[in-house]
């Protein structure tokens, strides 16, 4: 079983999607929440079973799908995207468990197995097509969740999500399509597999128009400023669930396929573009920042915090050292604990009030402590407070990219400053000063399915906080060998001295040598 | 004295004539058992038709065996041409066809259905295209043309209804304007060459190094204008969705595959030893045909608020689409070109065979056409199921992986990044998003407004029959797992396509 | 001895987790008295710590486990006790402790009272990790850590508007600090390679002197925004909406001296750096007569203690900056006993004058409030740094170190701000305990505070008198791990003019300050007199303009900006673009759509046309290749 | 003067555009039609001089099938016109606009 759990994992869940349609309605939450669950216990079985010293791809799973194109279903995991594809399982089975009543709670529940089949999906694959395959498909049940349970406006939202998205990912696709030429013309034979791609050194003027070809795709993901707009409309509208497997998972997939193409296949591509890249990064952290600010509605707030984070994870991506990138996709899963705990707050509030708006709130601290606590805890993991899992991640990033340009880094570190600032702002305006608004004098305070989502997001933050070793030496593993790849598959003399080389032997191997001369 | 006609029978070759003649005689045993029995149900005629088609596909499986070992066969005074080109599109013509005739088997009675001469008429239409397709003579190739297209005016007409007729008759003076075009564009060829086989052109044209490329390009310019209207090309659409609206979805579906097809693989036979031959001229026209056929339709479609009209502009889009394949020009290309239209074709045929199970008899009042948008709003509270497989055809549509036509879209966007057609290549791309918006539309109609209408969900299957359900399914499961028959498929066409000179 | 470490290290955490327990139960004193005897057990573990340290051990070290660890970054949980560290861990305890009592009487009838207690023991708790710490990261951890227990105590009555506002002031200040320490640390890691002290302290001679240089500025912009320098510095004041033991606590006696504390650890680093060391020196000059300066009209009693405090951590800058780190660390400590001291007897006036803290309002308070009464004025004695005090002993070797270093006008200001401090402290003094008694004006019934709330203050009465008689023990201790500079003015008869002359200043800026309020003409400040007008007063008590032009100049901008950002950047072109790019195609859609009128004869003449264009296309593009060479020709003459 | 394969040719062209301005000109279905028919005519002409000049039969079959074609879209277009005149009781372009956009 072991030998193909990447591919339960991945279609389990829609199986049981399928069997979802004649499951009665009063029963399918408990259906859901019991697929979910198994589908989660299966994805911390794969951590269990994964060897974390490995530096290489494990449980791989090799079908020819369309061989005569290069096409073959090809899976596998390594540290990297490993925590992610838990991650999703989990927040799947929280979404579902902590889902208040909601219209048509059947079509949700599939939906959700659905899209929880998509996620793991694309972290699993590594073929450039059925990665694609899987990356295209999330868009739908997501299509869905925002258009059928959003707002007002989530037609609007949701077509918008769809069309941009899809339209960036179109122009990835023939970035892809050139590479699988190239490794044709190189090889004879064609290939969509990630890891063959890996192996193909690519001109410097193709790796540039490659990078930027991907580059679109990814950033509209992510999504990168100026293809942000999308992103506050979608987590406006969305419903709780939606936002927050939008902001815990769908998000990631941008920046992780940074890590799994674009840094290792066109290195030196990377590093020509790193810092206009940072230089958008930046203007991600502090612009969004600031319009977060701006904010009246406390889940645009957070969802332009969103923004704001990504801009640091894309850094930490384009430190191209093993510091920045670990932190990176540490932070990865640190933001998906954060934003999607911090979605489910808002959720909360807006289940008891029906509104977003700050203004209609304050001093709510008063009337739910527990809350306030709970949200204090994640508002400090968003601002980036030591010891929890934001920070880890924070930290490394920027601790990365410092090496690579220092004033971009003090500039890039203002997050923590322009953070705090909406943050603060915000938390102030919801829960400080005194109960002002009638209806809000007689709020309950978290219930207790409530906190069965909040509680678990609450430990991990901490838990990561403190001891981030379980997860960071695995991932620091992977990212080593992508490092050392990109290295030795630079051509450019900036990018050899950019990218380090890990293998410290045969650097002064090297150096003994040019001596000797 | 002239000598006496001698000919062998063996060296007429009929075998290649017998997949043509096939649906010939059943039309023509249709026709007899009319004469003999007046008011037979349509379900017999449609049996026959099926049988016919059946033994048709058969007779194309043994050509295609032929073919794979002896490789291409002329025939009938070196008329007739038997290549992998001709072989794959004669199946998907035949396919299509059979997939389409069960669709005449409504729950609901159709006034075109109840005379055997539809169907009669539909076999020599298949008949027609088929020669069009099997053939280097343009003389055939006319005749086809003319045959089909005849018969294609009368089945629009056949519907009987005042839209009907009116797209009946427009498709037709412009079919008539297209023949016209056809015929002089012929004339030009045959006064330069002296011959009006394609391959003869060919060789005439590059013996004398086309010193009057002047004239060639007027007979260029007249049979783009001819086959411009038949693959609908813009500005030659015109007709395309009024006819698509006047006729019956089903009669849509069939418009927007199979003529198509068999008009691509003409412009292919012609056009591509042009564009070989380095007459920058046409690349350039194709190019600009290409993107103002896919673009133009596209921002067309999503203007539209009937969903046929929808369809039928994108249909036009993909054809503009696909009539990249013949620009680029390369084996790859022109694999790609079959492979995407036999996934169109299953999806296509998929949805507008879901707006003809949900065609009423007659037009509600307040409805301006039989498939506004507004019809299909909050289809999923009432029929989940059928809202799901049009949504289905409409991802595919939009190219959404892994559906079928995500796959016929990447080959051949491959083939333009393998043809040195970059910029092409992402426009083809960008022109799938824009079209990602209409075909969302209707999902977003479907699965995220609240009912217009108030109805009980019946008007979405009023027309529905096992055999209309049976079909959806076919191109339902063809549209789900394509990936699976790819690689063969893949195969196949590639080798045909390749041993066939393209 | 680890067992010692673990236990002054972990029990405050353990008594916020416990009160933390109670955190939504109404008030309970086991809430209280628990942490409180478990910050007790810190403290006796300290002691023993202390007295290890002193009976010559050598320094405690551990390493509990890994926190980070990827590519060359290895950073533990490791923590160390030697000298200096102790030194703070014994100050940190004995007057987190002595709070914590005082703080069950205080905050007695707070509802918020189990939450206090929590947050006050997480607070000591980051603070020992901030001061155990055995590398920049883990100070790092403690360096935030307490500046959210900050955040959440000053901000601990949320209803009110200015103290929650006064909070997030605080933590974006801080915050904005942090960065440039974030910097400094980044800094460190790349040059030395590690974080860890002593890997860092071993390497750091070898560096480029620019590199240094910038290490240490970032480094110091951290201890800027926590120890409240200029001009981060508008925080503390407003710190003061937080309950009064926390501001004894944490704005007085430990957070705000992290900075110094900071510096000193760092002390090999800035010894290569003389020059950032000078400006350091500089900087808390300035902040010495600047913060005193503004305490001479504040009419808020906690504030004008603050700025007293925001002056004494000059002074500790002043002495880290040049050098004398055992000297910074030293008034580090005894400036703790006796400001804490001070704060939590205007805690007991302000139980006693309810929440009033204008000292113009009080009056003759010494009759009502004996104790209180003692324990202020000795402290403010200790501070004003009359002999034998603590004061003394710390202060005045400051200014010795000031002229032995040749650094006169430094010496000079600081001097002269030494009187200020002794005049404001007496002012305050005055103010409340003497003169008539105006409060009854305001119909406040005053009363002396609890009992235990007074035992609880006396051991820091204590310290604040005695301290200064540890200086030597003190000296031979820290100077294991510091520079053991001795500063002695050369010349005795100089030493001796100098030391009377400075207490003769002083005691005459006392005498002056009792003169003035003392009396019984003292009034009720209405705006009306002659001094309030006066432009320097109007400066002063608005704090030199400063808090008004950091919002004028910068909280009002960023909040336009990003009102601007979102709505007309962000709304009106980025995503209007976006928008536009979508309608302009739809709407070509619209405009085009005419095209297709329905009529077959319009259809008929766009094929026609269509023919005809392309054929017209065609002769061109076949005249064009018939007469290629003329047109080339044509071309190349036109110079194509 | 001789005629020769041009002025054949020429008159065909001729011929050819009046087909096309009259298809583009007429609004009535029938002299529609009759343009389309001197559209093929036209063809027919040049077919056969070219025919001629080649000494090749094959431009003479192409006539024989154009006019069999031209004989068949008669009878359809016609067919289609008395439908339309039965139902409508006109037979001119511009009431034909039911659907557009």
């Amino acid at each position: 079983m072991l030998n193909h759990i990447l591919s339960i994992l991945i279609f389990f869940p829609a199986l049981a999607a399928m069997l979802g349609f004649i499951i009665h309605k009063d029963s399918i939450r408990a259906y859901g929440v019991a697929i979910a669950a198994i589908e989660f216990s299966l994805s911390l079985w794969l951590w269990f079973s994964f060897d974390s010293s490995a530096s290489g791809m494990q449980f791989m799973e090799h079908l020819p799908l369309v061989p005569a194109f290069g096409i073959n279903y090809i899976l596998g995991v390594d540290g990297i995207s490993l925590f992610i594809i838990i991650l999703a399982s989990f927040f799947t089975m929280i979404g579902i468990a902590s889902l208040t009543d909601t219209k048509n709670e059947k079509n949700m529940i599939v939906t959700l197995l659905f899209l929880q089949m998509t996620m793991a999906g694309v972290f699993a694959a590594l073929d450039g097509i059925v990665f694609y395959i899987f990356w295209e498909l999330s868009l739908v049940p997501m299509l869905y969740i925002i258009g059928a349970w959003g707002g007002p406006l989530r037609i609007y939202a949701s077509v918008k999500f769809f069309l941009y998205t899809f339209a960036g990912s179109l122009v990835m696709l023939v970035g892809m399509l050139f590479v699988a030429y190239f490794y044709y013309q190189a090889t004879g034979t064609w290939s969509f597999a990630i890891l063959d791609w890996y192996r193909l050194i690519l001109p410097e003027s193709f790796q540039l128009w490659l990078f930027a070809a991907f580059f679109i795709g990814f950033a509209i993901k992510v999504p990168m400023f100026p293809f942000h707009t999308w992103l506050p409309y979608a987590h406006g509208q969305a419903p709780t669930i939606g936002s927050v497997i939008l902001a815990a998972i769908l998000l990631k997939m941008g920046t992780y396929a940074f890590i799994r193409f674009s840094l290792p296949m066109f290195p030196d591509a990377s590093v020509f573009f790193m810092f206009p890249i940072a230089v958008l990064a930046i203007i991600m952290v502090i612009y969004t920042a600031m319009v977060a600010y701006a904010q009246e509605d406390v889940k645009q707030v957070v969802a332009y915090s969103s923004v704001s984070h990504m801009g640091i994870i894309i850094l930490g991506t384009f430190a191209l050292n093993v510091e920045g990138i670990t932190g990176s996709i540490f932070l990865m899963i640190a933001h998906g604990v954060v934003s999607g705990a911090l979605f489910l707050l808002v959720g909360v509030i807006y289940d008891r009030r029906h509104t977003k708006m700050m203004n209609e709130f304050g001093g709510l601290a008063h009337v739910m402590p527990r809350y306030a606590t709970i949200f204090g805890l994640m508002l400090m993991a968003s601002v980036g407070m030591p010891l929890t899992i934001n920070f880890v991640g924070e930290f490394l990033s920027l601790l990365g990219f410092y090496k690579q340009s220092h004033i971009l880094t003090l500039l890039a570190g203002t997050a923590i400053i322009v953070g705090a600032i909406y943050m603060l702002a915000a938390y102030k305006k919801m829960f400080f000063g005194e109960v002002t608004n009638e209806k809000n004098k007689n709020l309950p305070d978290v219930s207790k399915r409530e906190l069965l989502a909040l509680i678990p997001l609450s430990i991990i933050t901490i838990w990561l906080g403190i001891y981030p070793k379980p997860i960071l030496a695995p991932i620091n593993n992977s990212v080593e060998s992508i490092v050392q790849l990109m290295h030795d598959k630079s051509i450019t003399n900036e990018a050899k001295t950019r990218i380090p080389n890990l293998v410290k032997g045969a650097e002064i191997a090297k150096t003994s040598e040019q001596g000797a001369h | 004295m002239i000598e006496p006609v001698n000919v062998s029978l063996a060296s007429l070759n009929l075998m290649t004539l017998a997949p043509m003649l096939i649906p010939i005689v059943g039309a023509l045993l249709i026709l007899v058992i009319d004469i003999f029995k007046v008011g037979l149900d349509k379900t017999l005629y449609v049996s026959i038709s099926l049988l016919f088609l059946l033994m048709d596909f058969s007779a194309l499986l043994g050509s295609a065996g032929v073919f794979t070992q002896d490789g291409i066969m002329m025939g009938v005074f070196n008329v007739m041409l038997i290549d992998g080109l001709a072989i794959l599109s004669q199946f998907i013509i035949v396919g299509a066809s059979m997939l389409f005739i069960p669709l005449a088997l409504t729950h609901k009675r159709f006034h075109e259905f109840s005379y055997p001469e539809f169907f009669a008429l539909f076999l020599f239409m298949i008949a027609g295209f088929q020669f069009m397709v099997a053939t280097d003579n343009l003389i055939l190739v006319f005749v086809g043309l003319e045959t089909s297209s005849l018969a294609l005016y009368t089945l629009v007409a056949m519907h009987n209804r005042d839209k009907s007729f009116e797209a009946a008759v427009k498709y037709f003076t412009m079919g008539a304007l297209a023949a016209g075009f056809f015929s002089f564009g012929a004339m030009v060829f045959y006064a330069l060459t002296g011959s009006v086989e394609i391959n003869q052109i060919a060789a005439v044209l590059a013996a004398n190094k086309y010193v009057d490329i002047g004239y060639v390009l007027v007979g260029v310019v007249f049979m783009l204008a001819s086959f411009g209207f038949k693959l609908s090309l813009v500005p030659f659409h015109t007709w395309a969705p009024d006819v698509y609206e006047g006729a019956s979805a089903s009669m849509a579906g069939f418009m927007s595959i199979v003529p198509k097809i068999a008009a691509f693989v003409v412009a292919m036979r012609l056009f591509e030893f042009l564009i070989h031959s380095g007459v920058a001229w046409l690349e350039v026209v194709l190019y600009t045909f290409v993107i103002v056929t896919m673009t133009a339709a596209n921002i067309w479609a999503l203007v539209q608020t009937d969903v046929k009209r929808m369809l039928a502009y994108s249909s036009v889009s993909h054809a503009g689409f696909v009539m990249a394949a013949i620009l680029i020009g390369t084996t790859q290309s022109n694999s790609a070109l079959f492979l995407y239209w036999i996934l169109f074709s299953f999806t296509n045929l998929g949805s507008f065979s879901m707006l003809w199970i949900s065609r009423q008899k007659h037009l509600p009042e307040h409805q301006r056409s039989d498939h506004t948008y507004d019809k299909f709003a909050g289809m999923v509270q009432t029929s989940p199921i059928a809202a799901s497989i049009m949504g289905l055809f409409m991802l595919s549509l939009a190219g959404v992986p892994p559906f079928a036509l995500f796959w016929g879209k990447l080959y051949l966007v491959s083939s333009a990044v393998t043809g040195g057609y970059t910029v092409l290549a992402f426009i083809m791309v960008l022109n799938s998003a824009i079209a990602g918006y209409y075909y969302l539309k209707l999902i977003v109609y479907m699965f995220m407004k609240e009912p217009i209408m108030g109805n009980d969900g019946h008007i979405y299957v009023a027309n529905a029959t096992i055999a209309l359900k049976t079909i959806i399914g076919i191109a339902a499961i063809g549209t789900i797992f394509a990936f699976v028959t790819l690689n063969p498929l893949l195969e196949l066409i590639t080798a045909f396509v390749y041993n066939s000179g393209y | 001895m680890e067992l010692y470490l673990y236990l002054a290290l972990f029990s405050p955490l353990v008594g916020s987790l416990f009160a933390g327990l109670f955190g939504a139960s109404p008030r309970t004193k086991i809430a209280g008295v628990v942490p409180s005897l478990l910050l007790l057990l810190s403290f006796v573990s300290s002691t023993v710590l202390l007295i290890y340290i002193l009976s010559g051990g050598e320094k405690v070290h551990v390493e509990m486990m890994t926190w980070m660890a990827t590519g060359d970054l290895y950073i533990p949980f490791g923590f160390v006790v030697d000298q200096v560290s102790v030194t703070m861990m014994m100050v940190v305890t004995l007057v987190s402790t002595v709070v914590h009592f005082y703080s069950i009487g205080y905050m007695d009838h707070d509802k918020g009272f189990n939450r206090f207690f929590s947050y006050l023991s997480a607070f000591v708790f980051s603070m020992m990790i901030l001061i155990m710490s055995d590398n920049f990261a883990g100070l790092f951890i403690g360096w935030e850590g307490v500046g959210l227990c900050s955040w959440l105590l000053i901000g601990f009555w949320y209803h009110k508007e200015s103290a929650t506002w006064a909070a997030n002031e605080a933590f974006i200040m801080n915050r904005i600090a942090d960065l440039g320490m974030l910097i400094g640390i980044f800094l460190v890691y790349w040059n030395t390679g590690s974080l860890q002290y002593d890997h860092v302290f071993a390497t750091v001679g070898a560096l480029d002197k620019e590199v240094l240089t910038w290490m240490g500025i970032f480094l110091f912009i951290g201890a800027m925004g926590k120890s409240a320098q200029f001009p981060l510095h508008t925080w503390l004041a407003d710190a003061m909406e937080g309950p009064t033991p926390v501001s004894a606590l944490i704005h007085a006696a430990t957070m705000v001296t992290a900075g110094v504390y900071l510096v000193v650890r760092a002390n090999p680093l800035y010894d290569l750096i003389p020059n950032v060391g000078l400006f350091i020196a500089s900087l808390g000059a300035f902040v010495a007569l600047f913060a005193a300066s503004m305490a001479l009209v504040n009419r808020d009693m906690k504030r004008i203690i603050a700025y007293s405090t925001l002056s004494q951590l000059g002074y500790m800058f002043v002495a880290a900056g040049l050098g004398a780190y055992w000297v910074a660390l030293f008034h580090l400590m005894a400036h703790a006993f006796f400001k804490a001291l001070l704060f939590l007897g205007a805690g007991n006036v302000m139980h006693a004058m309810h929440n009033e803290l204008d000292p113009f309002k009080m009056g003759g308070l010494r009759k009502v409030m004996k104790g209180t009464f003692i324990m202020m004025t000795l402290a403010s004695v200790a501070l004003a740094g009359i002999y034998p005090f603590a004061g003394f002993f710390s202060k005045d070797l400051i200014l010795e170190v000031g002229f032995v270093e040749h650094h006169y006008i430094i010496y000079t200001v600081l001097l002269f701000t030494a009187g200020l401090t002794a005049f404001y402290s007496f002012r305050l003094v005055a103010l409340i305990f003497h003169g008539e008694e105006r409060y009854k004006l305001f119909g406040i019934h005053p009363h002396e505070a609890y009992k235990f709330m007074l035992v609880a203050m006396s051991p820091l009465l204590l310290l604040a008198i005695i301290a200064g008689s540890f200086k030597m023990t003190y000296f031979e201790m820290v100077t294991a791990v510091l520079p053991a500079t001795e500063y002695h003015v050369h010349s005795t008869i100089a030493y001796w003019i100098m030391t009377i002359g400075t207490q003769l200043f002083v005691i005459l800026a006392i005498a002056f300050a009792y003169k003035k309020y003392a009396n019984n003409k003292v009034k009720v400040p209405d705006g009306t007199s002659k001094m309030e007008n006066r432009l320097c007063y109007k400066i002063l008590s608005n704090q030199y303009y400063i808090p008004y032009i950091y919002e004028e100049y910068l909280v009002k901008p960023y909040r336009e900006l990003s009102t601007v950002f979102w709505k007309q950047v962000d709304m009106k072109v980025v995503d209007a673009t976006v928008d536009g790019i979508a309608g302009i195609i739809y709407a070509g859609g619209e405009k085009t759509r005419v095209m297709q009128s329905g009529n077959l004869s319009t259809m008929l003449k766009w094929m026609v046309a269509g023919t005809i264009g392309l054929l017209s296309f065609a002769v061109v593009f076949g005249l064009a290749v018939r007469y290629s060479g003329e047109i080339k020709t044509i071309l190349s003459g036109l110079g194509v | 003067m001789e005629i020769g394969l041009n002025h054949y040719l020429v008159l065909s062209t001729l011929l050819f555009a009046i087909g096309l301005i009259g298809v583009m000109r007429r609004k009535n279905l029938l002299l529609l039609f009759f343009a389309t028919e001197i559209l093929l005519n036209s063809v027919n002409i040049a077919f056969a001089a070219i025919s001629h000049y080649y000494g090749d039969l094959t431009g003479q079959l192409f006539v024989f099938f154009v006019i069999a074609i031209a004989a068949s879209e008669v009878a359809v277009g016609l067919g289609l016109l008395i439908v339309w005149h039965k139902r409508h009781g006109n037979i001119d372009l511009d009431h034909m606009s039911t659907m557009k956009g």
